[in-house]
């Protein structure tokens, strides 16, 4: 990419995206999950936020096919809180490509596809694990108190917070690409700014895997007159054993392609199964 | 009538989540009850069921598609059936849980049915309809929706819920515990997915650092989100460095 | 007399640290307070008080030059009026409490006053007088001191307590509340210079470590600055090795 | 700086530093809060414990005037425990440049600033945060049992621990600086030592941060029936969050370059304000 | 006399290492103690005396050859005597302490004879001579077992343990205290010779992280041993991108 | 070491170790502490296992004397668990070194002393900090409720963790050493490996002297009437002082090269003798 062409960015846009672009861009971001799906989960959603951009980038049909299509691959993040982010470096970066910078579809994808994990795994682990549960649990001891403002409170502030920082970290994003856009495309610096979102969403998770898969065994048996409780013998040994267990069984069927539905109809068999034998048991909480 | 249909109207969004700019909340029993309440002429009473339900799924969490039960199902459904059925809102959560359980296999089938509408949608894009596209979006998949939440919410609050709560009284409770364990195990999907994305062999330790701060220290999600970040930004700056030289 | 004088002499040293070979100590109650019950002929009922006073502060800290609350002024005068007023050594925090908060004004207009010597001694700084530069370090200050400090103190003795427990007790809570709530306040400051001269881009982040290690694990100072000397020595030998390979 | 000039150093030294002249200089430190004031803070105090320094090394007025001139600039340490290490540097490093190495008045300075503010933050934190609440807490018990030992012990334990820490800091200092001025000075390493020192400084004063500035919201509400009390929430979503904003609306004040006074008069303003309307309260220790 | 010669047995065995695959449990009091319970033909008296000295002993840790009381003659001996003397096996441990402890004496004597036998294979060694070499592993330290440990079991368990428990109760309390306190302190012996294996000057820092992670936060073992392992992959992972650039 | 040899050694071996050899060497190895002594701990007994390999790749008696005597040397590591795993590779390197790759006995030494240390503290740390205590303590509860599974179990348990790990160790150690020995040797690779081992290492050994070393002072003195309980102070200090000062004194010992006999003599006469005066005492647990 000779300085040539940066120049010919800064100097001579032909096609400029508006403000009006970009909120309608976002905002159509929110149904992402409509038609949501186990094949490409976001895919068709993400597809469908992008088209009032390429209306405005692209005139021809043919333009149009092409710019829709590199959308219509698999996509997954957290869509409402933070995720927002990835769309809005994807809007700067087709202006910026529909403006001469020698930036390809891979170039786009693949910024879109290294950023997706992080982001999902910080912001399901902020809206999720942080906002939803202190909003929902003020409002509803409001609520159980008879008080109308529980629910309202918690619509309310549940979507203030979710559209303010919906919106900022979408513009956060084009305002990024648009200036970043050209090291982002660097050799190692969107790996470099990847893998450090991915060391915080990787430290989310454990968290959240450690406090949100609620099993335990309920396996008691008696050597004697000795009554041994299995899940107190695992917890002195390595405490929440069985989630983790669970977790990296899981990853390592991913791991081996298999699909979401396949592995959800082993998470029944086994979980109703286990559950019946008296091996697994729901956590009280 | 009214509220009957006004409730598979409830039912039917907060699963087809037409925009989460409304949807959003409609995933939670306490607005979605909420709602209900409001369809069902009970503001108090359902809001009470409902929050007696919400607070049974404060660590409800949803990941890469996947959910340890059907909130949206145990919200909507759970509210209904306790107004119906007269009940105090108290025992809401008795009969949310089974639905939620339930719900999964009805999410399950949403979920994997949609798959034929990007089907569709691929060959619009291929030819540049970008709004056929559009309507593959976000119709068919609503009447999806409508089929497999709206229209038993409209027979559970038109045919009134005595069968609904029959039924539900007939299920045992080790069918219900059975569920509860599924339910209980579904998240490793939803986490172990995040995990697929993000996991490269360098970096992976930090998710089992997360998984013991948590397990060891009792530290909530809050503090390893603070001390995530932290650590995030110290290894952004501390490894920029290698090409610079030490000092800034 | 002479233990009004005496407490004068204690009120002025307290906050014009000569040197802090002698003085470093005269910033608590404990030390000061019982020079004062010395001065006074009171040696155990003082020191009592000042160790009631001196306990309600265990955790008061100056930094950058700023706290939260005036200690100095608090140790010697609420010894002294505690003994003054004849009152039970277990109530003199109450004497010392609205002097210390009072005292923040009289050490501000302390700090700021003594800026005007520092022009002097540039000027002699200039000239190479040594000697003159030498004499603003230690006089105008001194005297500035036993003004602000001294003086009241010598009033406080000799005319008696009983206007100023008066005084004190026309303050109404609300203001000591409020003034309490500055001093509380204050550390911020100092506590924000010291981050103003430390803080860059690449290593702010172990203030916040610092911050949320407490918070969340209710580690003590000592700990934290065990750790943070491990850290510290830690990154200093692996940064190192950049230059010089894995190996020592 | 050629190599010349190093073994000039090495070989020929024309004045030198006594052993007395060490300790006088350090001593003179324990006065560098004499003429305190927000505007130099320990400029003055420090520019005066360099007298017999300067004195010895210079002997011209003209000369001397130019070398305690640069003491009178802003400065401002932990200047009994650990912040004398910088004047040991100093001295060593004046020593030198009165014996031909190439030391700018600007080395030594750099060398003071960058070293001020970690000693600063671990000296206030030893000193204050740990030697003080000890030795202070022991010895109220003993005064309160009515033991005259109590103060005493306190006197005698603190002066103790405080002169032979200021001392060996000071001689460590000054050593260092003999023997590693040179490499301190090489272009990096005064920043990395500083650096380091600075991680130490910053998370200690984290830490002091944490406990010491005691605000709290005494705001309680209720919206119906439900008593709603706000540090609570607050605390369940971050706890001590207000003593952490109040540090870094301050650190903000101060970059914007707000004076210390101005700051103050804000804080008195702020405190008293937000306490009559009930806003904040101290923390009830 | 038969159960006298087993006793001697499993006393010398204990600490003559013949094969771990073996002795390697011979160490403990639970195991060694219960193999003298059914020499005796006591197996239950004797498997509970022997769990009792057992319990008193799960912190115990032999490194780098030395150890905080000698637990394969306590577990012997105390079971030994708790059944010759036929009290309680709760009492056990009363016999078993002061037996670790004298045990200290006789462990160092052991490991100080069996220097010689290494002199001795040296020159075997030198000569290539194998089989020479082999004997000297195995053969001499296993008599010199039998004479400090053997011996004096049979001599126990043989001519009946009131001597011996006379003996015991003869020792002052403070002997007994003051050999606590010796064993107390051993383990620090074993962890220094690792720590000299271990510690250089870049990475010391990490035994005290170790050390202040326990005290301060009061994580078990296998807790630091987690975070331990940890630290040590990310380490090395981002340690090696040194050479290769940041991503994988 | 020429690429040339390094084919020699993948294209035709001359002696090759069959799996007989090593589970014999493997086993052997658990008489690595038999003829136990402080001057070269388990020096013999880890010459000893390595008969059966010696005996397979050299035939003369020259060349065994040779191999033989550079495992006389003073070893010690953690031998039952996790220490295999340096004999595994040490068959490794003899067998190549037999097989004309230019291995050194230097070479192999410092694999194998770089190595004990870690693996010593991990070894000891996972085998008596972490296996031991919870088999013992569950075995106990069944032994005292008098069942005879209590003991069986514990010794069953014990062994199958033990040999299944040790037989892993060592079969890791083997094959890591066949085929990465190369690069084992290439310098650097060794030192960070070792490294990172010994962070783990020292890290876990750090945790066993703050839990093992039971000591602590019973002074109590009052002044006047307050009594005061000198290990209070301390622990309000810094907790634990004591352990980790005997521990760092120890080790002080240690690098002055003091031998172990004569420090086991010191912390005789100190225990005794601070005992009997009052100074120390055991911690009660
Ligand atoms: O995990 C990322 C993302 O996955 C799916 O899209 C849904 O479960 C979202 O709620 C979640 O945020
Ligand atoms: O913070 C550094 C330093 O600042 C000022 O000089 C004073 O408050 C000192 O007590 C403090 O040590
Ligand atoms: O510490 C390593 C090692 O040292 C000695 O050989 C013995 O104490 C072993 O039990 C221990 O594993």
């Amino acid at each position: 990419m000779a300085d040539s062409q940066i120049e010919n960015m800064n100097v001579q846009p032909k096609v400029k995206l508006t403000k009006r672009d970009l909120i309608k861009h976002w905002l159509l971001g929110y149904s992402s999950e409509t038609c949501y799906n186990f094949e490409r989960l976001q895919a068709l959603g993400t597809a469908n936020a992008m088209i009032p951009i390429i209306k405005k980038l692209y005139k021809t049909k043919a333009e149009r096919a092409k710019a829709i299509q590199k959308y219509m691959v698999f996509f997954n993040t957290e869509p409402s809180y933070i995720g927002t982010v990835i769309h809005g470096i994807a809007a700067s970066m087709e202006e910026q490509a529909a403006n001469g910078v020698e930036i390809t579809d891979e170039d786009i994808n693949s910024v879109r596809t290294g950023l997706m994990g992080p982001m999902a795994g910080i912001g399901d682990t902020v809206s999720q694990g942080i906002v939803y549960p202190i909003l929902a649990g003020i409002s509803c001891s409001l609520a159980l108190a008879g008080n109308i403002f529980g629910p309202i409170f918690f619509e309310v502030g549940y979507k203030v917070i979710m559209l303010s920082t919906g919106y900022s970290m979408y513009m956060l994003g084009y305002k990024k690409g648009k200036t970043a856009v050209l090291s982002f495309l660097k050799a190692g610096t969107l790996n470099r700014i990847t893998e450090i979102f991915s060391v915080v969403g990787l430290m989310v998770i454990g968290s959240l895997a450690a406090t949100r898969i609620g099993i335990v065994t309920p396996i008691e048996f008696s050597v004697g007159e000795v009554g041994i409780n299995l899940q107190k013998v695992l917890d002195s040994l390595l405490p929440s054993m069985l989630p983790l267990a669970a977790t990296l069984g899981v990853w390592k069927l991913i791991s081996n392609r298999m699909s979401p539905t396949a592995i959800i109809a082993i998470l029944f068999v086994v979980g109703i199964v286990a559950s019946l034998l008296g091996i697994l048991a729901p956590l009280a909480q | 009538m009214l509220s009957a249909i006004l409730v598979a109207i409830i039912a039917t969004m907060s699963t087809w989540w037409v925009s989460h700019v409304i949807t959003r909340t409609w995933l939670y029993p306490l607005w979605a009850g909420f709602l209900v309440a409001l369809a069902m002429g009970q503001p108090v009473e359902g809001m009470k069921a409902a929050a007696y339900i919400q607070l049974t799924y404060l660590g409800w969490i949803t990941a890469g598609g996947t959910m340890p039960g059907n909130l949206m199902v145990a919200g909507v459904f759970g509210t209904a059936l306790t107004l119906v059925s007269g009940a105090d809102p108290s025992l809401a959560p008795t009969f949310a849980v089974p639905f939620s359980l339930l719900g999964i296999l009805s999410f399950q089938a949403y979920m994997t049915i949609n798959s034929i509408w990007i089907h569709k949608a691929d060959k619009y894009a291929l030819e540049g309809d970008l709004t056929k596209l559009r309507f593959m979006n976000y119709v068919p998949s609503g009447i999806l929706s409508f089929i497999l939440n709206g229209i038993p919410a409209f027979i559970l609050v038109y045919y009134g819920g005595d069968v609904t709560t029959r039924a539900l009284a007939a299920i045992p409770t080790s069918i219900i515990t059975a569920f509860s364990v599924v339910g209980a195990l579904m998240p490793a999907l939803g986490i172990a997915m995040l995990l697929s994305y993000l996991s490269k062999k360098k970096i992976v330790g930090f998710f089992f650092a997360g998984y013991f701060l948590t397990v060891y220290l009792h530290l909530d999600t809050m503090a390893i989100t603070i001390f995530a970040a932290i650590i995030g930004v110290l290894i952004y700056f501390f490894t920029t460095d290698k090409k610079t030289g030490v000092a800034e």
